[in-house]
């Protein structure tokens, strides 16, 4: 254990803006990228759905009245 | 009337939203026309922090300028633009808030990212708050007198670079007082002076910009 | 060989493939993580010289390595794309890319990090710190184009070719980046050599480098399980997926 | 002999109110009309007037003048000589309040390529201030394009395109319609239902001018002709 | 018994003249092709086979993907699956001797807006170094542009700009025309002239295929049709 | 074969010199960013001679990005490109024959004028020498690269700053090698090393990037 108290190993020997700077921003990018990708996953899956319901909706209007 | 205004910056934002790129293309053209330069120039911070001001007026400027076209190219080609002259409002009004989404988009991202360029050059603080008053100040004449050349070109089938060669010289005077000012702010003068002569310049260019840009489009769709 | 196996089942398989190897990936990226985190914290010693400053090499160096080693993943995966014409592989590099472009980025930031209480100042235009801002910028013009197309087969060849130009280009900004700054560079770069590393600091420096590398993989299977399920989203297997829950 | 009062009285009523029709009624007039393009005398003196109700369509084979013809007509650009006046006002000094009346579609079709559909006929909308009652969705679905209201028009087909445009003629209340060559690339059906459309406008007292190339079914019957014929060498301004 | 002999004789010969006929006849074949765009599922496994001397014409609703199926032919986009067949060769593996018999002209007129009528035409013979021999003038006289060989195409109307582009089918000996929708914005003289050029076009052996959605006048009673259709719901592939 | 080079070289001429001001674009552009910097930078000749052959690089690189664009966008969307490629020639050959035509129209007037912002930016003879050569075999370059960047976004509605994001890093060890020469002609070190590099990389983009952009031309188009 390099540190003696929980203060001392957030001091980081005086470097503690630059060290946890580095990890801060280092894990909020990666956290970005890690929910990024996984909002990804869910807006595809909603996408499909959202065409199938599309498709039925075309099949329904089919036979409309007065249309283009 | 607020409501058009309104409608039509919603729209050209959803059109650049679109293509996600596009709202972080002048950003990233700015970003590295800046770079461009130190790499030419070898690591020599003291001369870098002598001619950044004049480095970071001159990148934005020219993203600034690259971005114009997109102002109202796509709308003369796709026939929008006529069709904005055809509504009830005045066109005058409506420019403006084409000019306005411009900045959006193009001015403001740059005032956002300039901080990480002035560590890029080794600027020191004093000098980057001058810098970014200037910007602040600028890049909105910039978009102003952008649309005037934008209008007057869009009807021509190659404006692109023409498009550059009557706006550079426009765009002169603010550069010089821009870098004046920075200059000033980075021997400790007082600066103010030319921010306000700046700040003159945006309220002229707001007044009469508008009527100018109206102008020339009409002449441009006929 | 690739190009008899029916044309359909590839895809499916390869996305199920990659679902059975996703959560190995991500077992590893934790522990080693954890470990490594905690070892690098709180029980390296203190550099005799940098003090507790160094600590940052624990994400800098391995995020810069899987930098790299991303692009080499990409190149493969372009050349295979472009000479075989396999969609898949073509996938793949779009996989890779925003996971390469964040390892670069935070090779960038920690890097300055460290650099303005080492050097002071938060950016030199050192050749390393050079190469790997061009880097992010390839990355980023790689992501841009592929995103920037609708069709994301297209996309995904338009991208494969960026790859491989960026390829041969990367060699020559590299060396170009090295002589231009020895060439005019004195003294006003610190210049960091091998640092004579103590076993102590260094294992939990290669647990970390290990980490990094399986979250890279972790995180491109997952990227690329969405590559796979956006250009197929017209099959049937991706529908009956969509509707039946969770898989 | 009161009945010849009454009679007199409800004559002079019916004349008042055909004078007052009349002054109210909308109206277009194209006055001695001359165009002149890159020194080239399109037509010349060209005199006629569009009443609620008519549907015009200027005939005359390609390059003849049609679309000039319209662009001076919503003051695109200007005519060499005469003038247009709607509802006796010259359009030029009064254009805020004819634009407010006038649907105009050109060759270009004035959508946004970046946008969807729906998008699209919203911003249309939202500028014409009119018409905010319209179901959007409805409206699409009346020009064939239910499935594709979120789909980006620079990812549709030409005649799909060319729907999104026309469907503007479902969410306006302006009377005086320029349609010019409305129908290209829209399939048989589609122009069966634009011709009905047309017909019902001008019925609710619209004002239609259009060109077409096309043999139509139901209009031919019902429309008044501009004929522009290429003028001769001799017709110089 | 020497009858006999060379009945035989010239029977083998026909035969045999047949069958060297078939082989070397044009002909493309269309074979499974199915189109997907965006995810959607245009059209799958169409097969048909055009040969010299037919006229076929793509019939469709909007956005049925009869663009779609121009471009899978001329190979600028590819298929999903399925494959194309000029004289029995993969248009795609063999794409150089195949696109030197093919003249496409698509919605996109692919002429330039800054050359005049006369300069376009000359660009497009020099890069099929055939038909040297026409004279341009005499074309553009046929295509109705006498007196506009100068002007920029740019300054020409719609129509007028087509047929710059329509031009083409006088200076060029392509056996195989794909045409999408060649008569859009063409006035009525020009379609019938077009008609007859197509007709007379593969009377001389040609294969022809184009789109259109106006009534013609003679091309009806001679074209094959490929009907698409839009596709339900349940075809997914 | 080389009647269809000539022929495709003929027609991009004309269409260029047609929009007169088209030709003089470029060279306008690059004269106009080099005039630019001595304004903000104010009167500093020996500050200005330290940076010029940066500044110089770094307005020809936009130059030539800026007009980029004409080079297939145009084509592309009145559908010249399309036919383009269904001529029985090589798609590599001919593009090569326009990228030919784009060096003739902003390579080679900037090597014109090069002398006359020799002189603006102070620049001694040696160094203007090493300026025009490295010119002379960058420009080239920067052509054939630019190529490559536009076959890619060419079919995009909005390709315009996203090519100055690819094409930028691309073109950075030209500018980097370029200047190196300069600095070392500037201070009387030979340079025939670098120059010989920069000429293996134009062999190299000559024979590669023709491919490259006929590939990319291929996926945009479809
Ligand atoms: C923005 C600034 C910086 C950037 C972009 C950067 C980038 C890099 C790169 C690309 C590597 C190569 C990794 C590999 O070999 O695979 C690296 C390694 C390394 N960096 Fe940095 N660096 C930066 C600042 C620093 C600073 C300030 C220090 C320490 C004073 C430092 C210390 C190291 C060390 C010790 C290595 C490992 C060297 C080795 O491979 O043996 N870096 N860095
Ligand atoms: N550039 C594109 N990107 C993606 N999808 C497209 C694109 N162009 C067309 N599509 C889709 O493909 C389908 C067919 O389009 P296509 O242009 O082939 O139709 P078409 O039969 O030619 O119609 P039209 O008669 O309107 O010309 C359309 O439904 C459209 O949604
Ligand atoms: N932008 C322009 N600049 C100069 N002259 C033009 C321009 N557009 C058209 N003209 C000229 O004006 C004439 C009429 O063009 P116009 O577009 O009005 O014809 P049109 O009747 O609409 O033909 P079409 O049926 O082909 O659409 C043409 O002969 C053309 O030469
Ligand atoms: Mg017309
Ligand atoms: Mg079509």
């Amino acid at each position: 254990m390099a540190f003696h108290s929980l203060v001392g190993f957030l001091h980081m020997g005086g470097y503690a803006f630059y060290v946890w700077l580095a990890y801060g921003i280092a894990m909020l990018s990666i956290v970005i990228l890690v929910v990024n990708t996984l909002m990804e996953t869910h807006k595809i899956k909603r996408f499909v759905k959202k065409r199938m319901l599309r498709d039925k909706r075309i099949q329904k209007a089919q036979k409309m009245e007065g249309a283009l | 009337m607020f409501d058009a205004f309104i409608q039509v910056v919603i729209k050209d934002l959803k059109t650049a939203f679109r293509q996600k790129s596009d709202i972080l293309n002048p950003v990233w053209f700015f970003i590295i026309v800046v770079t461009l330069f130190p790499l030419g120039i070898g690591s020599a911070p003291a001369l870098l922090r002598r001619i950044a001001p004049d480095i970071i007026w001159v990148a934005a400027l020219l993203a600034s300028l690259l971005s114009f076209e997109r102002l109202f190219k796509d709308d003369f080609i796709d026939g929008t633009l006529e069709q904005l002259m055809l509504t009830p409002y005045s066109l005058a009004w409506l420019v403006s808030a084409k000019v306005f989404t411009h900045w959006l988009l193009t001015g403001l991202p740059i005032l956002f990212v300039s901080p990480l360029l002035a560590t890029f050059l080794s600027l020191d603080m004093t000098t980057y708050f001058a810098l970014f008053l200037t910007l602040l100040i600028g890049t909105p004449i910039l978009s102003l007198l952008g649309g005037i050349g934008v209008a007057l070109t869009v009807g021509l089938r190659k404006g692109g670079i023409l498009l550059s060669l009557i706006m550079l010289p426009l765009s002169i005077p603010i550069l010089i007082f821009s870098t004046m000012a920075i200059d000033a702010a980075g021997y400790g003068q007082p600066y103010l002076g030319l921010l306000a002569l700046l700040g003159a310049m945006l309220l002229g260019a707001i007044m009469f910009a508008p009527f100018a840009i109206a102008a020339s489009l009409r002449v441009s769709v006929s | 060989m690739w190009k008899w196996l029916h044309p359909y089942a590839k895809a499916q398989k390869s996305y199920q493939l990659s679902g059975k190897l996703l959560p190995w990936f991500v077992g590893l990226t934790t522990t080693t993580s954890i470990i490594g985190l905690v070892w690098g914290l709180l029980f390296a010693p203190p550099d005799y010289q940098q003090g507790d400053s160094f600590r940052i090499i624990y994400i800098h160096v391995p995020a810069a390595m899987m930098a790299m080693a991303a692009y080499v993943m990409m190149a493969i995966g372009a050349f295979i794309a472009l000479v075989w014409q396999i969609r898949l592989a073509a996938m793949s590099v779009a996989a890779t890319a925003p996971v390469g472009a964040v390892f670069t980025f935070i090779a960038l930031v920690t890097g300055a990090a460290w650099g303005k209480p080492m050097w002071g100042a938060w950016w030199v235009w050192d050749a390393r710190l050079t190469s790997e801002l061009i880097l992010l910028f390839i990355y980023m013009g790689i992501i841009g184009l592929y995103n920037a197309f609708s069709d994301k087969v297209l996309a995904g060849r338009a991208a494969s070719i960026l790859t491989l130009v960026g390829v041969i280009n990367l060699p020559i900004i590299h060396y170009s980046v090295v002589w231009w700054s020895t060439l005019h560079q004195g003294a006003t770069i610190i210049k960091f050599g091998k640092p004579l590393i103590a076993p102590e600091m260094l294992w939990p420096l290669l647990i970390m480098i290990v980490a990094f590398g399986a979250f890279l993989c972790a995180l491109t299977l997952m990227r690329f399980r969405n590559e796979i399920l956006i250009r197929e989203s017209h099959r049937p297997w991706v529908c009956a997926l969509v509707t039946g829950g969770d898989k | 002999m009161v009945n010849i009062k009454t009679a007199l009285f409800f004559i002079a009523l019916l004349i008042f109110y055909y004078l007052f029709v009349w002054l109210v009624n909308l109206m277009l007039n194209c006055k001695n009309l001359t165009c002149v393009r890159e020194g080239n005398v399109l037509f010349k003196n060209l005199t006629f007037n569009v009443q609620a109700g008519d549907i015009f369509q200027i005939e005359g084979e390609n390059g003849v003048g049609k679309t000039s013809l319209f662009r001076l007509i919503i003051g695109l650009s200007l005519p060499y000589s005469g003038e247009i006046l709607w509802q006796k006002k010259n359009t030029v000094s009064d254009s805020g309040s004819f634009h407010q009346k006038l649907l105009y579609l050109g060759h270009k079709s004035g959508i946004k390529a970046d946008l969807t559909a729906f998008e699209n006929l919203q911003y249309f909308q939202r500028m014409h201030q009119s018409y905010d009652g319209v179901d959007l969705w409805d409206v699409l679905a009346k020009v064939g394009l239910v499935g594709y209201e979120d789909v980006i028009i620079g990812q549709l087909s030409a005649g799909q395109q060319r729907r999104v445009a026309l469907a503007r003629l479902w969410i306006n209340d302006c009377p005086l319609w320029l349609l010019d060559e409305p129908f290209t690339t829209i399939d048989k059906s589609g122009v069966a239902v634009l011709e009905k459309l047309i017909v019902q406008h001008a019925k609710n007292g619209g004002l239609v001018m259009f060109t077409t190339h096309q043999e139509l079914q139901i209009l031919p019957n019902l429309v008044s002709k501009v004929v522009l014929t290429k003028l001769e060498q001799a017709h110089y301004v």
